[in-house]
């Protein structure tokens, strides 16, 4: 399925894809051009505004979502090549506590386990009269999934009023990294490289939907065959075993 | 012909003015004379296109610049006048060569060669070409301000106080200049002075204004040897024009003038004989005598005949008398007056010293 | 990222090089317009003035995204406007370089237009009167009075814009995306290292170089203005 | 969303309410250092010129995000002024509206002092000679003549301000976050509903409600604005 | 006592200037007299402390104002000097009531009751007290600015030709309320003019300046009536001053005054009797007879000496005369003088006109 490395020249593709994949699609990019020779093209910004833009007709050929709606509303609006949809990676959602300068080294060896979060648990305790941070509740995908997570464990009402909300994740990640609120819900791919913050808790299996990322080939009439062959083939590669190593060494969980 | 100015204006707010102006101004130079505030510079900016009236009319030689009615209103810089600013307004981003030059670029034909430097030597600005407005002192801007006018080969020039802030000695040398633009190249020029003498050596025509009205407008010879005038421009500054002839340069730094009731011995001027001169004579230099005074320092004694008196609240008097075909005025004591039995008829010498007819107060005539 | 480093890098020094054509081009063909518009909104009243007053400011007033978006709307390729410039010149902004420059050009309008128009209404309408009566027409008293008294809020204007262009990323990014070479300017890349886990110092990086390019820019302009204002001189 | 309802519905008025409150605020209290600032610029050579007129502009130069960011390194409550405006005067910005007011107040701050400052390049210092020699020490001369004179400019800084204020949205949500009722303004509440499909019309109202405050404070300070030049007349 | 100046200054840029100016002025009025470019602002703004000269020192009434080598250098809101600029400078935000008052705010003491409407009304501004400067005239403008300078209760006032965009009839009203200041009030005044007629009725000294030196600088009377200053000062505004004192006011408008050669009729003047004046008769307005002319309508004949001579380069002589003990100046012509046979010795009546004696050449003497 791999496209021939000995192509004279492949053309190249322009992936959009959303900013909190950066790290590891760089990866799998450079994995593809040393494969295949082929260059990629590779624009970072919020799953919406990408979404959107391809709505408008961007020069995109692959699309990675970091939710499953906005990718929903293409594929209704059948801005998707038929059949080319796939989750490509997974993703958690953890409770993260500051790591207060005490420990330094930033191992997480001393850190107490982390707890599994049971219904009813009293979060806001736990903030000792802080914030919750999280991304925006109803907006940003980490923030909807973390509000349904809360919501299934019959702690949202409660919590809600001390949640403060973020335009994405990483700056969720940040507000507890500098120590600004104590706790906050992000996904285990931020949480884990950050030394300034332990992971405190994680959400039972179902709390949840499923955190997917989807990827699919953007329909563009005008594309050459060549681009789509190479297009379809880069979303194979994403599924592919390297990839999935490059994935997996960010923490992203992988699709069954 | 000439210029013809009949507008009306009110400026509102506090104290408000309002202007009711009409005059006719014939080529040459119109004096437009009058005490601060009585609206000289609105009448000026209203010609210059500036200021648009409420209701009138302006029109110069027989072309409408403004009406308010309906007609046209020629933009400002389509009625190319060189105007004078009371303020010297000074481009200040430009160097004073090119404040000097901006007019020229945009004035039709060719400048008449070395032009420009004439007018930089009589205005003494040559040295300061390179400077900005914003170093020059006081007077040399008003300088460089008359330089710029005039080197913008206007069809008509608008003077608002031009000389206020210069020296007698550098008025000297921009009158002549002057009365050579009004004489030579046809110019006229609507001025605006305090300074009577500045007035009574240039102007063809005097227009007095009064609180936004025109109290008094005519040829300058009758307005300026007028007894009922006289008030109204300032009795200090009373004095009549009259008409005179070179007729000689003596050796001893004298030059002769005919004039219609006898000679004149005047200081040396430059005219060559037979050029047509206006002179000046203050009324308050002009002694009167019954008889025929003997051995004075005053070369000029002539003789009149008293035509009319009018006795002032002060105590003064002046006295208009006929001088061959011409009038003069003298100011005098209502002592004097009643010790020497002035009255219309009577007849009497009238002693002018030569060097009370100062050099301004000598103009080229017109025409 | 070692120490130095990044100049060797060639996905920043693209940044860059594209960071500052975005910047310049948008500085250069916003300040025209700018200007007439300051004359306008200075100078003359006319029925649509307060309307026009309102769309300059409104970038400052929308939340960049929001920009960014109505800008999609209208000249993404399918967009009217967007469309019709496709159509008539075949200019695509969309997603290319162009469109940044617009994005950043729009930002930065309305405080170039506030500048210049600042600067406008300090001008002694005196001295332009004086002008037309020296025989001036119109366009020669703008150019040889009004604009060169303006100068100074017009480099004010235009080191503004620069640095608003420079530092623009809300707006370009939800119009033209962050393709790299393209569109993908040093805030652009500065969000995306963000985004990423660990990321922060080479962000930091991308931040010194930004700051150290604008300060350039503002030294500049300094320079200018303040030989432009001893000409100027007290007047 | 139904048609006018935004008007009823409570969390839309409480981020108006909130936006108006920190614009409001940010811009009264920025306005005082703005205009010593751009004195100092305008007037002042001292060594740390060149630094200081660099750090105005910075948040101009830098991604908003970077700003927030900055500003949480530095206010937060662990951050060392945060810290010591806690423990001296109990003055808390973090998570607080007063944070979202500094944020705002921090990004209009460069536009604010570039307006006044060329207000202040065009005052004729000989005015203030003047004044001088009429007996006025310094702080009446500025406060009787070039205050007045530069009105114009602080207005327009002002305006600037109050726009870039009511607009801001990147560095107050990296600094204080969005809380509804505390910092959640209208562009948050904006961004929001932009980031999920089928939120644009509803984006939409809040954009339409948001330019309707910003040309109502554009209108009243045109009007001030117009006054003031009036009486400063032609001088 | 007194202003003493001793400066120097240089400006660079193309044709630049440099000041070397050294003089001390006593109480009373300084007149700054030269022509346009010859450094008088720029010698008032180093007194005023608008300027800091490159070197030397500037003291009033003992007290340091500046100096260059390191003593104090008072700023200029401390020195409480009102100063009246060549232009008006009027703050274009207040109204013209607020410009009046603005140097009141921060002068110590109390106003004196009605000085405002005092000064308000000797200028001519009541009406306009509610409008801004933008709507003034520019003789309105330069009215207000002597306002705004008069009421700052300054303890000097330096004035840079405040009267030059005047008309005679309101500077007539405004130099006697500054004569007033001179001798009433003791407010010293540094006073730059352009007209020896001002100059010559207000100063207790004269400070002549030519490009950017003093010239000659003493007291008026002196300076005045000599022989060798004449052309410096300018040759049409030679002049002596003498001082007289009131003696009668007569029933026909005429007052009397008495001078150490005599007696001289002048038009009527508010002075009491008894009160001392100085009277300057310009030099052009006198003339001579080597015998007692009689019957002339001028009732001022005058017995004097002739103490020198100066032949122009003209027509014109120079006559220095003494009269009773005081000098006076008479400009003839060159033909007259030797047809008089005047030398040195020679006894002389001086005929003078009594109107020629201005309303504005008679001053109060000082002390
Ligand atoms: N800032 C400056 N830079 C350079 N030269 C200057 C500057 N200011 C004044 N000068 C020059 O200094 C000289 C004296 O100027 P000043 O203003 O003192 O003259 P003034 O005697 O007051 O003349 P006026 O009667 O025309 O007002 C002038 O030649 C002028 O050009
Ligand atoms: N914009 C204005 N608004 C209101 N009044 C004005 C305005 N401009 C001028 N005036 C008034 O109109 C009158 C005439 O003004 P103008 O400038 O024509 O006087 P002027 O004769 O030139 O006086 P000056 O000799 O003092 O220059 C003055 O009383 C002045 O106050
Ligand atoms: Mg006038
Ligand atoms: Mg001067």
């Amino acid at each position: 399925a791999d496209a021939a490395p000995s192509d004279p020249e492949p053309p190249k593709l322009t992936i959009f894809a959303a900013a909190s994949l950066k790290t590891a699609l760089d990866e799998i990019a450079e994995a593809w051009r040393d494969r295949t020779g082929g260059a990629l093209a590779l624009s970072y910004a919020g799953s919406s505004a990408l979404a959107r833009q391809i709505e408008q007709g961007a020069p995109a050929d692959l699309f990675v979502s970091a939710n499953a709606a906005w990718m929903d509303r293409l594929d209704a609006a059948g801005l998707l090549r038929e059949g080319s949809r796939r989750d490509v990676a997974g993703n958690a959602l953890v409770l993260v506590a500051h790591r207060d300068g005490a420990d330094p080294a930033g191992d997480s060896a001393g850190d107490p386990a982390p707890e599994t979060l049971a219904p009813g648990a009293d979060l806001v305790a736990r903030l000792d009269g802080g914030r919750l941070a999280m991304a925006l509740v109803d907006a940003v995908p980490a923030g909807i999934y973390g509000r349904q997570a809360l919501t299934s464990l019959g702690i949202w009402e409660a919590t809600a009023p001390h949640v403060a909300q973020t335009d994405n994740v990483r700056a969720a990640l940040a507000l507890v990294a500098t120590g600004e609120a104590p706790r906050g819900v992000v996904y285990a791919t931020d949480a884990t490289p950050e030394p300034r913050v332990r992971i405190a808790g994680v959400f039972p299996a179902g709390a949840h939907d499923p955190i997917v990322y989807p990827a699919a080939a953007v329909a563009d009439p005008a594309a050459t065959p060549e681009t789509v062959d190479a297009a379809l083939a880069f979303l194979d590669f994403l599924s592919g075993p390297e990839a999935r190593a490059a994935l997996t060494r960010q923490g992203f969980a992988l699709p069954d | 012909m000439g210029l013809s100015v009949d507008i009306r204006h009110d400026f509102g707010g506090p104290g408000g003015f309002s202007l009711d102006a009409r005059f006719d101004a014939p080529p040459g130079v119109t004096a437009l004379f009058g005490r601060s505030g009585s609206g000289k510079t609105t009448v000026v900016n209203a010609v210059a296109g500036l200021l648009a009236p409420r209701e009138g009319r302006i029109a110069l030689d027989g072309e409408v610049l403004f009406d308010a009615a309906c007609g046209p209103r020629l933009a400002p810089h389509r009625r190319r006048l060189g105007y004078v600013f009371q303020e010297a307004r000074l481009f200040p981003h430009l160097s004073l060569r090119a404040n000097l030059a901006f007019g020229a670029w945009f004035a039709p034909g060719r400048a008449a060669p070395g032009e420009f430097d004439r007018v930089v030597e009589m205005l003494g600005i040559g040295p300061l070409l390179d400077r900005r407005p914003g170093a020059l002192s006081g007077g040399e801007k008003q300088r460089a301000a008359i330089g710029r006018a005039l080197l913008s080969r206007p069809r008509m020039l608008l003077m608002d106080e031009p000389l206020a802030a210069l020296d007698e000695a550098r008025k000297a040398e921009i009158l002549p200049y002057l009365e050579r633009l009004r004489d030579a190249a046809g110019v006229p020029i609507l001025y605006v002075s305090h300074a009577m003498a500045e007035v009574a050596r240039l102007a063809t025509t005097v227009v007095a204004m009064e609180a936004g009205r025109v109290a008094r407008a005519g040829p300058a010879a009758e307005v300026l040897s007028d007894l009922e005038a006289a008030p109204a421009l300032g009795l200090r500054d009373a004095g009549a024009l009259l008409p005179g002839v070179v007729a000689a340069h003596h050796a001893d730094g004298l030059t002769e003038v005919e004039v219609s009731g006898g000679r004149l011995l005047l200081p040396r001027m430059r005219a060559a004989p037979g050029t047509r001169l206006r002179i000046r004579i203050a009324a308050q230099e002009v002694i009167l005598s019954r008889t025929r005074p003997e051995g004075l320092s005053a070369l000029n004694i002539l003789a009149g005949e008293v035509v009319g008196l009018r006795v002032g609240e002060g105590g003064g008097a002046l006295v208009q008398l006929r001088v061959g075909e011409d009038l003069l005025l003298a100011r005098i004591t209502r002592r004097s007056a009643a010790a020497l039995e002035i009255a219309p008829g009577a007849a009497c010498w009238c002693v002018v010293k030569s060097v009370a007819v100062a050099r301004t107060d000598v103009g080229r005539a017109t025409g | 990222m070692q120490d130095g480093g990044v100049w060797l890098d060639p996905a920043t020094r693209e940044a860059l090089a594209l960071s500052l054509k975005v910047a310049l081009w948008s500085t250069l063909c916003a300040l025209p317009p700018a200007v007439g518009v300051a004359l306008l909104l200075a100078r003359v009243r006319f029925p649509g003035r307060a309307l026009l007053n309102g769309v300059v400011h409104l970038p400052l007033v929308l939340p960049p995204v929001a920009t960014g978006y109505l800008l999609l709307m209208l000249f993404g390729r399918r967009g009217p406007v967007g469309g019709w410039l496709e159509e008539t010149f075949g200019l695509v902004l969309a997603f290319r370089w162009t469109g940044a420059a617009l994005a950043a050009a729009v930002m930065a309008f309305p405080l170039m237009v506030r500048a210049i128009r600042l600067a406008i209404e300090a001008v002694d309408p005196k001295l332009e009167a004086a002008a037309a009566t020296l025989g001036a027409p119109r366009w020669a008293v703008f150019g040889l009075v009004t604009l060169p008294l303006i100068l100074p809020g017009v480099l004010a204007g235009a080191v503004l814009g620069f640095a608003r262009a420079m530092g623009e990323f809300g707006a370009t990014i939800t119009f033209v995306s962050s393709i790299p070479g393209e569109t993908r300017t040093l805030p652009a890349a500065i969000y995306a290292l963000l985004q990423s886990p660990g990321g922060e110092d080479a962000a930091l990086v991308l931040v010194a170089i930004s700051v150290a390019v604008s300060m350039a820019a503002l030294l500049v302009s300094e320079a200018l203005a303040s030989r432009v204002a001893r000409r100027i001189g007290a007047g």
